[in-house]
């Protein structure tokens, strides 16, 4: 019975993903993108791994969803050709299938796994996954938080020189009192408790920073199309120590560590737990702020050429 | 060790500080992180020089569970040389980035972007973990290309939007190799999968990972991205990511191939790699000779240049490995990677003044500038000296080191290729420097401070002073050589 | 064929699907999201290399959470030059790949 | 018993999306369209939390799945008011 459900899931999976490559219209493309989303985090929940589940859900779909559509959106203003999926390109369709097949093969050739002689030392959390996000491969993390502001930082140098003073994004129009706006009243509070939720059991249960930043990154948007926050200018001061907020925590505890003698991102068991909190709390706000600002894109102004 | 740490942090620190604090303060503290990290990088490879190879387990977690890193001979040369090249751009920068001359948006960027992609390739350099690795490279990636469209015309974003398919492209390559490597031996440390039991998938990550580093070198045939991305962002972002950004995954790929699975590399796939170097060297010499800008000649000198790296390969891995010319082989390749970065810098920031004082950078516009400013002009001249390979310049000694290796072993091929290719860049370097010299300016040209001026021909000078002082830095880099480029048997 | 090969299996389709996508197609955001489209395969794959024997390896759904922020961040950065190189250009393909649908 | 009432409720809700599909995919225009997704889904949408309700214990639970279901329907309500919204703009102007 679940190995039909199993079958049947990803059987949805390819034909998904190949509606999403091959189907016509660039927005069709994008609806099934996010519909594969969902059902990879169906899968994650299959592989029993509900951390990566949500992140999917929250991150892969979720917000990269939006992201494309409000891309499609925003190119409708500039472009008006849809391209056509192009003509079937046999070299790459049997590079691909090539590709395809090597790894099939690796899954059938690989050893089999490594048993770990040792248990996961003490961490300071109980959720595996994140004992190995903020404490064992803490430096990844931290690297993780700034490649975000990397990108948000390159995506600000797209705006036009004129425009740079202005707040995020495209100004939006919303009607007051409409759907929308009752909506952006009534969404948020939920939201904003379920992210909160997410972050602060992260330590023990499935969530974390990165989920729960990414519930009140969708929060934060929301309100911002229901026309209930204005997007801020880049030259906010108080936003951007948002932005720097958690990898500064980051190196901060970091540092400490190595200051006191224990070693560079060093959490001793005692203090482990809490540092991570105070950590995961200082991320999770960044990494909302971030995201909010990632799908706001540049400031552009009301001016049309 | 705490000057390891120092020189991930410092970076780090000063890219927060720039973007939370407002503008003066912001561009203060970004200043003092740059001559801090420029400092720690000296002091770093001094501890190196006389205590050996430093190792740092992050957080105090042994791998396989947690991250090390590591500062030998290889990650400290080019750590060097990286803050050598960072700081003079960012001598140059202060005046380029001025928010009165290239407007707010790019005075604001510019520096953290900057301080991004020098933490980005200080990982690079010291870390011993393959995801690490790509964490570290995707952060590379994403500054070098806010870096590339800084300039906000077409042409740039076209430029960065092409960089960025290839980039994406390769980083998921590489990443594929890197989740072969964990799934049959549950470790991404280079030092534990070097002592690995090997297994059937391993020969497939490896090929993907190179193909997918491959592709952010902009080695040939995937090098298509390279010059116009190069040559559309402002002079001292070219500066980065000519003399910079390509090396970071070429360490990569010398420490995949030498340091984790040197077992894995036999002669067919080592000279494979070398053949697409001598094409690389050949495409990009005569692409570099058709072109009628100085930018874009010079850019696609950077396809020809990162070429030559790839020659190691063969010479110093496969049934070479061990044997006494590997050695030589392999440090002669760091010599070049080494004294292109601080050339192409040097040859990249004297373009911006020349394209400054001309007003543009078709080759006729720069004639005769060689009298106006002198020091620009010397500047080019001694990059060029590098890049050709002329004694007593770093290009020299490392030519010199491989061809000499070439010759031992047999493989006369390479060293055919490095003398085709030191004519070749003789040719299309001569025309710009024939037009630098050449008599009759045209319009009367502003030329920048001397100041800024001295920049170009320091770096330049640096990476002739390398060819002069070659015994030292052949010395720091005997520290943490792969067994496979130990001298002799 | 146990459940695990079917998803690992699924997984190295869809890279290969993606791949095709990312080569294949002209129009810009439909490259991107074909990159996603591979890097969410090249995850399940790497999720079902680690559940493998038994009980999850913590270390894969870390590595992939990390995977996946990065990857949002690299698809930001690109939507965003997309969006900036078709203002100033007015199309969403590349110069060089203006002709063939 | 509990078993029963959930598979009732379950094929209940399953049939409306069902008839919801079909609708989407078969009537003219993206209003009765709207009209065949809306209604008919969340309906099945609510079936179906019906069935789950008797295989949770504990108030707690039961209570998370009735504020996923009215969750829903808020977004799906508000979602296709804004598309009716946009094809009557599309259609007007």
């Amino acid at each position: 019975m679940t190995w039909a459900f199993d079958a049947a899931l990803c059987a949805l999976i390819l034909g998904v993903a190949f509606a999403t490559v091959l189907g016509r219209g660039v927005f069709r493309s994008i609806v099934f993108f996010i519909v594969y989303g969902l059902l990879m985090a169906v899968a994650w929940v299959r592989l029993d791994a509900v951390d990566v589940a949500l992140a999917e859900a929250a991150i892969g779909a979720g917000l990269t969803g939006v992201l494309f559509l409000t891309t499609f959106g925003r190119l409708a203003r500039n472009v008006s050709d849809d391209a056509a999926p192009g003509r079937f390109h046999l070299p790459a369709a049997l590079a691909c299938g090539g590709l395809t097949g090597a790894l099939a093969w690796a899954w059938f050739a690989m050893p089999a796994p490594v048993r770990r002689e040792w248990e996961l030392p003490p961490a300071g959390v109980e959720n595996p996954v994140t004992a190995v996000l903020l404490n064992f491969r803490a430096w990844d993390t931290l690297l993780e938080s700034i490649v975000l502001l990397a990108a948000l930082i390159g995506l600000w140098m797209m705006a036009r020189d004129g425009d740079w003073g202005d707040r995020l994004g495209l100004p939006q129009h919303v009607r007051p009192g409409g759907v929308m706006a009752g909506f952006g009243r009534l969404l948020p509070p939920v939201g904003f408790l379920v992210g909160v939720y997410l972050v602060y059991v992260g330590a023990d249960q499935p969530g974390g920073a990165f989920q729960g930043g990414t519930v009140l990154a969708a929060v934060g948007l929301v309100a911002a199309l229901a026309g209930l926050v204005r997007p801020p200018r880049i030259a906010a001061h108080r936003w951007r120590v948002a932005l720097v907020a958690g990898p500064s925590v980051f190196l901060v505890a970091g540092l400490a560590g190595a200051v006191l003698g224990a070693g560079f991102l060093t959490l001793p068991e005692p203090v482990a737990g809490t540092a991570i909190f105070v950590i995961e709390v200082g991320l999770a706000i960044s990494i909302a702020v971030t995201l909010v600002f990632l799908v706001l894109g540049p400031p552009e102004g009301e001016r049309r050429e | 060790m705490s000057f390891l740490v120092a020189l991930l942090v410092l970076p780090l620190a000063g890219a927060l500080a720039i973007v939370a604090l407002p503008g003066q303060a912001g561009r203060a503290a970004a200043f003092s992180a740059i001559a801090a990290t420029a400092a720690a990088a000296v002091a770093l490879a001094a501890s190196v020089s006389s205590q050996g190879v430093l190792r740092l387990e992050v957080g105090g977690w042994a791998p396989p569970l947690g991250i090390a890193l590591a500062a030998d001979g290889l990650g400290v040369t080019l750590i060097v040389m990286t803050a050598t090249v960072m700081a003079g751009v960012s001598l140059v920068a202060r005046g380029t980035f001025a928010p009165e001359l290239a407007g707010d948006r790019a005075a604001f960027g510019f520096w953290p972007l900057m301080l991004l992609l020098w933490s980005a390739l200080n990982v690079v350099f010291l870390s011993r973990d393959l995801f690490n690795l790509y964490v570290g490279i995707e952060l590379l990636s994403l500054a070098a290309i806010g870096l590339v469209a800084i300039d906000g015309k077409a042409a740039a974003l076209a430029a960065a939007i092409r960089y960025i398919v290839f980039a994406l492209a390769g980083s998921l390559l590489y990443l594929a190799g890197v989740v072969l490597i964990y799934a049959s031996h549950g470790t991404l440390d280079i030092d534990l999968v070097a002592v690995r039991t090997p297994s059937a998938p391993d020969g497939l990550a490896l090929a993907l990972m190179t193909a997918g580093l491959m592709a952010k070198t902009a080695l040939f045939p995937f090098h298509v991205w390279l010059p116009p991305a190069h040559a559309g962002a402002p002079a001292p972002a070219s500066a980065l990511l000519s003399g910079l950004v390509p090396k970071a995954s070429f360490v990569i790929l010398m420490r995949l191939w030498f340091d984790a699975m040197p077992d894995r590399a036999s002669d067919g796939p080592l000279v494979l790699i070398a053949l697409l170097g001598t094409a690389a060297v050949i495409w990009g010499s005569l692409a570099a000779l058709a072109q009628e800008r100085l930018k874009l000649i010079v850019a696609y000198s950077t396809v020809a240049q990162i070429g030559y790296l790839f020659l190691v390969f063969p010479l110093a891995g496969g049934t070479s490995a061990g044997l006494p010319w590997a050695a030589g082989a392999w440090t002669g390749a760091v010599f070049l990677a080494l004294s292109h970065g601080l050339a192409k810098a040097g040859m990249f920031l004297a373009v911006g003044h020349c394209m400054a004082a001309a007003g543009g950078d078709r080759l006729s516009a720069v004639r005769g500038l060689a009298k106006v400013m002198p020091m620009t002009a010397f500047a080019f001249a001694l990059s060029a000296v590098t890049l050709v390979g002329l004694p007593p310049s770093g290009g020299f000694t490392g030519k010199y080191l491989v061809m000499t290796a070439a010759f031992a072993s047999g493989q006369w091929l390479w060293a055919l290729v490095i003398a085709v290719g030191g004519l070749l860049a003789a040719a299309y370097l001569y025309r710009p420097l024939a037009m630098l010299f050449g008599r009759g300016a045209g319009a009367s040209p502003v030329p920048p401070s001397r100041a800024r001026q001295a920049v170009p021909l320091l770096l330049a000078g640096a990476s002739v002073a390398l060819g002069i002082a070659s015994a030292g830095a052949y010395g720091i880099l005997e520290i943490g050589r792969p067994p496979a480029a130990e001298e002799g048997l | 064929m146990s459940a695990l090969t079917l998803y690992a299996l699924t997984g190295s389709a869809a890279i290969g699907i993606g791949f095709y996508g990312l080569i294949a197609a002209r129009h810009l955001l439909r490259r991107i999201v074909a990159f996603n489209l591979i890097g969410s395969g090249l995850f399940l794959f790497f999720g079902a290399t680690g559940a493998r024997g038994g009980a999850a390896d913590p270390v894969p759904q870390a590595l992939i959470i990390t995977g996946i922020v990065v990857a949002l961040s690299a698809s930001a950065l690109a939507v965003g030059l997309l969006v900036a190189h078709a203002r100033v250009a007015g199309r969403v393909v590349l110069p060089e790949e203006e002709d063939g649908g | 018993m509990a078993d029963i009432a959930t598979i009732a409720f379950t094929g209940l809700g399953l049939c409306f999306f069902i008839a919801g599909t079909i609708g989407l995919l078969r009537f003219p225009d993206v209003f009765t369209r709207l009209h065949a997704l809306t209604k008919a889904d969340n309906l099945g949408l609510g079936f179906i939390t019906l069935g789950m309700l008797f295989q949770v214990e504990g108030w707690r639970e039961m209570a998370l799945l009735v504020l996923i279901w009215a969750l829903t329907l808020l977004a799906a309500g508000t979602v296709s008011q804004l598309i009716a919204r946009a094809a009557l703009k599309d259609r007007s102007g």
